[in-house]
């Protein structure tokens, strides 16, 4: 609270909003109406990210309750910011009152010339304006009236509700310090005619400041979840280290690498490995470094050369450095021409028109399309088509799928594309990941069976437990 | 070599070929006869001309532009056709952009519409640009709290306390219906969850073929008309164009004096004045009383032909785009039909003949 | 001369000479017209827009608070506030106009035809036609087209990562001061934010690549980026996909749907349910397909097989909402070839009489 | 020392951004993260440059076969960096007129914008037009009813195709829109395929996908793959 004897703004402001409240709450008397709700509290929502405030209050006992409407008050700030504002108004008008009144003394009583009426008027109006802004409290604050124009009105709840979770405030203004929020509530209920009543607005609650705390356990669901997932993922890792043997089905377009280098080196044709269109801040971009490297490591022991033209530098970069440690891998590393792998376009459909027309003329025997694809999926494709090479691609973007499954040979889809770089290395350990994955997908189904059971059975009995209990999961464990 | 074979050898320069003609040709015919292939509306598309239709002239509708260049092609034409609904209407018009080269688009929309067709409506009290707002969701969800926050001042750089038509408008609450033309992310989906659930104001959407399914499930309690891609802005198009040619005959008919009630008893419009004569007769008591249909009938000829300008005259190509381009997608759709029918049968008839490998 | 190739040569030519014949006929083809405008800029001291900035001490002895401003010498505020003698800058720029207008008014001065623009248009259509080619076979045609769009996009990029990211995200945040006061006007906050020091510093090691000592410090910076990576799409994936979509699947199978008068629809309930229903299995089906350590055989495979169906009509249906959307951009593209360049079409009626059909029938 | 250091990076970084999720005081990392991102990949420009140049200046000075390809690239690419980075034909920022460097780079006028209009746009929107022609050859030869599989392919797109015309909701016309069979209304069907069956069908593919990254991104994070760095087994 010292403070705010430190900042004049606010310590003038601070007696204002209670003066304007004690308005408030002296107005209600005068109302034949439902009571206010008594004991308004506001407390700040603990470990959270901040902006979240609890109210609570104690329902009045009174007849035909239908209801409560929870308001705030503006802030400091907002107060502030609507005095200036409307300061800022009055001084505008006055400015042009004055200009007008001037230029008319000048232009139709002393018969001025209307250009040189504006210049003079001008300087008329703006000594006005000067001697104006002096007053820098331009009138009383606009909010000090019961109207209810300084409170916002928040939520309208049911009536057997009495606490709010008021989300989206501010926990400090733009220079750091804490913003203060106080709350008020009014009863709304039906008189014996069945009209609708409001009551005055209760005593406002103590000022409070949402914080935010050091962790945000609002985000706690999805930290559990990502650990659950991570977790099993790390689990079946360590499982493999350990020498237990985990199987994994086989994967069509990926045993069909190792042939479709084979047949590049048997025809004595390149191959083309094509990285996506997207940059380094893309995952499927590094899973698709990651097959590449296993594919060059192929390339290498076949002797079969390996094109890979990127449309992104960084791309480029980390592409080299793959291929050339699976050459070495490969104890080929003489072989390694880091020519083959080269920066062509950033755009999209330059990169298309290089690699079509590099497909028609070098007629490579295996084609790889292994990342973010976008619309140039179906031209290449179809492209290499043509020139009767083998193709596999495998890519996460599903809008590109059908273009892929109907031009390819083979597809990786979504997932499969992710597991190919697993696969691949032939790692214990990388297998295990997939098996964690699985894991992942068994949490899946269990969820959605278990939930869409108990929300099936809520909507055929009519359950109002089990509903709410669904909703509660839904709303709070997946709030995503 | 039998046809079948010849066929499932076939070079596909040829198809490319089609493909090309398909596209190509129906541009050109459709062009030189004025031909326009037939549409039928569909519920989505009459539903978006009856939401904005319902409001009273005057009402304030927020029209966000969320598409670029790319889509233009496919969301061009619809978002012409709103303009010009809403500016035919009476409509304030509100137009901002969730997406950068949204603000270009407004440009471009509003000149080619409002600059070409309306001219008389008064920038600032008639339609307003706000222009791009970058924050994406967070855009609309301020919106719906406090609108000058986001928008202290327009696309031009004017405060908005400057601009008449801003006044009284603290929030989104203040608008009577939310038009989004989207191509992506940001666009309708943000509107219909953060904006248009919420404060339950009527929402009309238009958008491309890959978004619509996404859309679905919204229609019709969350958003009240959907145009999907080309073939809904081209029955919209329809609606909109037959609506402003009834609606410009009644105010010629207005301005001439003769006072018409109910709107459905412009269908049929006469094209010449000859056929006016006989238009009036069919519709005493269907909007006209004996005395005006009389009074029609004595007009003199040229006041005659003045009445049936507006419905005689061609509409401007600017408002037929969409249903143009339905004439090279209907080929092109009916050859992709043909090429499946084609390519499935000759697959059939080799695999017998061939021993079923 | 092979049989082809002879074929290929007769067609260009008679193409071409259908093009030059277009140009002759009527009022030719592929032409734009531009207005010539001048923008006449003059420095003025404009009252301060705000009224809060005004000083108390200049106030009270009647000064006016000013700020320098620059205005179009036409202006309301230059007829006010423009002193004798004050600084004007003006330059010229170019308005396209249609041919209706060029029609209507040939003697208008202030329309000149505009060599640049009449030459883009049929750079453009040529090279729309190159590009076209390629479906034909490769040919020197297409290959200068594609070494063009390769050329110019890549430094097209360069030039946009320049002025748009350089340098108002890391110059603009190193040195305010001297972006404000050389590239952007205007800007207000000036003061250096030095955590951008870190992509600076990055960039430069990556940059280490072409030094011949060193090379092994850019793997610093492709560390940074796939860390950055990986920790943003990890989280971002699991909450916006993952939790999302299961938070959507999870529906009760039994979806009442109520008249207007409140009593239940039959058929629609029944649909609605079906809908839900097969919504979930196709879910779980399409999941099993994905498991990676069981072999699709038995009753695994089975479902299996019945997510792969799910999958197969996921991508017809895909394949046919997207060809839609391609078509109207080829037929963007013919558009552009037979309005803007040939003059075949007419869509927007700038040149009624200047269309050939409308020259044929007279 | 090479690969150590790499590795330690990426699982600092990794793991602060992650942790910036769940407290509040580290929020604004992930935006800083994506921001530094962009510079850095800016930067990389001059890597990209320079491959490009090597590339073709190799094939020049070797009168490779088609060397004069790569003059047309280098030209082009030359002359649209200089236009583009000292501004060539720009008009002035009309509201700095005295900042001859305020205008912007791509404004009508500009020499820049011209080679966009006439040379950059027609290039890559016929490119992308093409599309429409392979889409049609792919519609011809891929959609073959081999399986069953094959069959739901192609009679989806087929109901789809058809949906989006003219023709098919009038051939289904005379289905009464209110009865109990309104859902065979082609523009029904159509819709109906794509409410519950593409989006089953999206959704798997989607939950997947999510698992696939987070586990790709675990294993980068604790160094299990890195391939990226050159380390691929």
């Amino acid at each position: 609270m010292s403070r705010d004897f430190k900042d004049p703004i606010r310590s003038r402001l601070r007696p204002g909003l209670l003066a304007a409240f004690a308005v408030l709450v002296g107005g209600m008397a005068a109302v034949a109406a439902p009571p206010p709700p008594t004991d308004v509290e506001a407390t700040d929502r603990p470990w959270d990210g901040g902006g979240v405030v609890e109210v609570t209050w104690s329902a009045p006992d009174v007849e035909g309750l239908e209801g409560f409407q929870v308001w705030r008050a503006m802030t400091a700030g907002e107060t502030l910011a609507a005095r200036s504002k409307a300061r800022l108004d009055a001084l505008a008008e006055l400015k042009q009152t004055a200009y007008d009144n001037e230029y008319r003394r000048l232009v139709d009583v002393e018969g001025v010339a209307p250009e040189d009426a504006r210049m003079a008027a001008d300087k008329v109006a703006n000594l006005a304006l000067g001697q104006a802004s002096l007053q820098k409290d331009f009138g009383a604050p606009a909010t000090a009236t019961d109207d209810g124009s300084s409170l916002i009105l928040i939520d309208t709840v049911g009536p057997e509700t009495t606490s709010k979770m008021v989300p989206k405030l501010l926990s400090a203004d733009k220079d750091g310090n804490p913003v203060e929020y106080a709350f008020v509530v009014r009863t709304i209920a039906k008189d014996a005619g069945g009209d609708i009543e409001y009551s005055g607005y209760s005593t406002p609650s103590e000022v409070v400041v949402a914080k935010a705390q050091f962790l945000n356990l609002t985000r706690a669901p999805l930290l559990i979840i990502l650990l659950m997932l991570c977790g099993a993922v790390l689990y079946f890792i360590l499982k493999a280290r350990r020498g237990v043997a985990l199987k994994i089905r086989t994967i069509a377009g990926l045993a069909a690498v190792d042939e479709a280098v084979g047949r590049a080196t048997e025809m004595g044709r390149p191959m083309l490995y094509i990285n996506g269109i997207q940059d380094m801040d893309e995952i499927q971009t590094v899973a698709g470094i990651t097959v590449l490297g296993r594919v060059a490591k192929t390339a290498a022991e076949y002797d079969a050369p390996i094109e890979v033209p990127t449309s992104r530098s960084l791309v480029m970069s980390a592409a080299r450095e793959t291929v050339e440690a699976s050459y070495l891998t490969a104890g080929r590393s003489d072989a390694f021409n880091p020519d083959l792998i080269y920066y062509v376009t950033d755009e999209q459909f330059g990169f298309t028109a290089y690699v079509s027309g590099l497909i028609v003329r070098d007629r490579p025997a295996a084609c790889f399309y292994m990342g973010s694809f976008f619309a140039e999926s179906l031209i290449l494709a179809e492209t290499g088509n043509s020139v009767g090479a083998i193709q596999i691609a495998g890519t996460a973007n599903p809008s590109q799928l059908p273009f892929f499954v109907a031009a390819c040979d083979y597809t990786l889809i979504g997932e499969e594309f992710f597991a190919a770089s697993a696969y691949l290395s032939g790692q214990p350990e990388q297998l295990g990941s997939l098996k964690g994955q699985d894991m992942g997908k068994v949490l899946v189904g269990v969820v959605l069976l278990v939930t869409v059971t108990v929300a099936t059975i809520g909507a055929v009995t009519g359950s109002e437990s089990l509903m709410d209990a669904v909703a509660w999961f839904k709303s709070t464990v997946l709030s995503g | 070599m039998g046809f079948f074979e010849r066929i499932g050898n076939l070079d596909r320069r040829w198809i490319f070929l089609l493909m090309g003609l398909a596209v190509a040709i129906p541009i050109i015919i459709i062009d030189v006869t004025g031909f326009i292939p037939p549409e039928l509306p569909m519920p989505k598309a009459k539903s978006t001309f009856q939401t904005l239709d319902d409001l009273p002239a005057g009402s304030k509708v927020l029209l966000s532009w969320d598409f670029d260049p790319a889509t233009e092609g496919e969301l061009g034409p619809m978002a012409n056709t709103f303009i010009r609904q809403c500016a035919q209407k009476g409509h304030k018009m509100y137009f901002m952009a969730l997406v950068p080269v949204g603000a270009q688009m407004i440009r471009s929309t509003t000149s080619d519409v409002i600059g070409t067709y309306y001219p008389d409506l008064v920038y600032g009290e008639d339609w307003v640009d706000l222009g791009y707002k970058a924050g994406n969701e967070a855009v609309v969800k301020t919106l719906v709290t406090d609108f000058n926050q986001m928008f202290p001042s327009d696309a031009r750089g004017e405060p908005l306390s400057t601009i008449p038509m801003m006044s009284g408008i603290k929030d989104l609450t203040a608008f009577d219906a939310i038009v989004s033309v989207t191509a992506g992310y940001p666009g309708c989906k943000e509107w219909v969850l953060f904006a248009s659930t919420p404060l339950k104001i009527p929402t009309v959407v238009g958008c491309t073929g890959v978004i619509a399914p996404q859309m679905y499930p919204y229609y019709p309690q969350q958003i009240q008309g959907l145009l999907q891609a080309i073939k809904g802005a081209a029955e919209y198009e329809l609606l909109v164009n037959d609506w402003v040619r009834r609606d410009q005959f009644r105010n010629t008919l207005l301005a001439m004096g003769v006072e018409v009630s109910g709107e459905d008893s412009m269908g049929d419009l006469p094209s010449t004045s000859e056929e006016l004569d006989a238009w009036a007769g069919d519709h005493v008591g269907k909007g006209l009383t004996e005395a005006q249909a009389t009074e029609v009938r004595g007009f003199a000829s040229e006041k005659k032909a003045e009445l049936v300008a507006p419905v005689d005259a061609p509409e401007p190509g600017l408002f037929l785009e969409a249903q143009k381009r339905m004439g090279p997608q209907l080929s092109a759709h009916i050859l992709m039909l043909v090429l499946i029918v084609l390519g499935n049968l000759t697959y059939f008839v080799t695999r017998r003949r061939g021993g079923g490998r | 001369m092979s049989r082809q190739a002879i074929g290929v040569t007769v067609v260009l030519s008679i193409l071409a000479a259908l093009i030059v014949a277009r140009s002759l006929i009527g009022d030719g083809s592929g032409r734009v017209y531009t207005r010539t405008v001048t923008t006449e800029m003059v420095e003025v001291r404009l009252p301060a827009s705000d009224p809060a900035a005004v000083d108390e001490e200049q106030a009270r002895q009647g000064q006016v608070v000013t700020e320098e401003a620059w205005v179009p010498v036409d202006s309301e505020e230059a007829k006010k506030y423009a002193s004798e003698g004050a600084a004007t800058i003006s330059w010229t720029s170019r308005k396209n106009v249609p041919y209706s207008q060029v029609r209507a008014s040939p003697d208008d001065e202030g329309i000149s035809f505009s060599w640049s623009q009449t030459l883009g248009i049929w750079l453009a259509a040529l090279l729309t036609l190159a590009i076209f080619s390629f479906l034909y076979k490769d040919n020197p045609i297409y290959k200068t087209a594609e070494s063009l769009v390769v050329g110019v996009s890549a430094a097209y990029w360069m030039v946009v990562g320049f002025w748009d990211i350089i340098i108002p995200n890391l110059i603009g945040r190193l040195a305010p001061a001297f972006v404000e006061a050389n590239f952007t006007p205007g800007l207000t906050d000036l003061e250096p934010q030095w955590r951008y020091l870190i992509p600076a510093i990055f960039g430069v090691l990556l940059l280490m690549r072409l030094a011949p000592k060193g090379q092994w410090l850019s793997l610093w910076t492709l560390a940074f980026i796939v860390g950055t990576t990986a920790a943003l799409r990890m989280v971002a994936y699991i909450e916006g996909d993952f939790i999302t979509q299961i938070n959507a699947t999870i529906e009760p199978l039994y979806q009442v749907v109520r008249n207007a008068d409140g009593t239940t629809d039959g058929y629609a309930t029944l649909w609605a349910s079906i809908r839900q229903l097969i919504l979930v299995v196709g879910v779980l089906s399409c999941l099993t397909y994905f498991f990676f350590s069981l072999e699709h055989k038995g009753a695994v495979g089975k479902v299996a097989r019945v997510g792969i169906w799910f999958l197969m009509i996921t991508f017809g249906a895909a394949f046919g909402m997207t060809v839609m959307g391609r078509i109207t951009l080829l037929a963007a593209r013919f558009e552009f070839l037979f309005d803007d360049w040939l003059w075949i079409i007419d869509p927007n009626k700038q040149r009624e009489v200047a269309s050939v059909i409308s020259m044929i029938t007279g | 020392m090479k690969r150590t250091v790499p590795l330690i990076i990426t699982a600092t970084v990794g793991l602060l951004l992650i942790v910036a999720n769940f407290v509040p005081a580290l929020s604004e990392l992930s935006e800083d993260g994506t921001t530094f991102f962009s510079i850095i990949a800016a930067i990389a420009f001059v890597l990209g440059g320079g491959s490009l140049l090597k590339v073709h200046l190799k094939k020049l000075s070797d009168r490779d076969r088609g060397w004069a390809y790569s003059l047309i690239v280098l030209g082009s690419f030359f002359v649209t960096l200089v236009v583009g980075l000292f501004k060539i034909g720009a008009p002035p920022n009309p509201a700095y007129p005295d900042k001859p460097w305020a205008g912007g780079y791509n404004e009508p006028g500009t020499f820049f914008n011209w080679i966009y209009e006439y040379l950059f746009y027609p290039l890559t929107a016929t490119m992308f037009a093409m599309l429409a022609f392979y889409i049609a050859s792919a519609a011809f030869r891929a959609f073959r009813a081999k399986n069953f599989e094959a069959i739901l392919l192609l009679g989806t797109a087929f109901i789809i195709l058809l949906g989006q015309t003219a023709a098919g909701p009038a051939l289904t016309n005379w289905i009464p829109p209110d009865g109990p069979f309104a859902g065979l209304r082609l523009e029904e069907l159509s819709a109906y395929v794509m409410d519950v069956f593409n989006t089953a069908g999206s959704r798997a593919i989607v939950i997947g996908i999510a698992l696939g990254i987070a586990s790709t991104s675990l294993k980068i994070l604790m160094g299990l793959d890195r391939s990226y760095l050159g380390g691929g087994n």
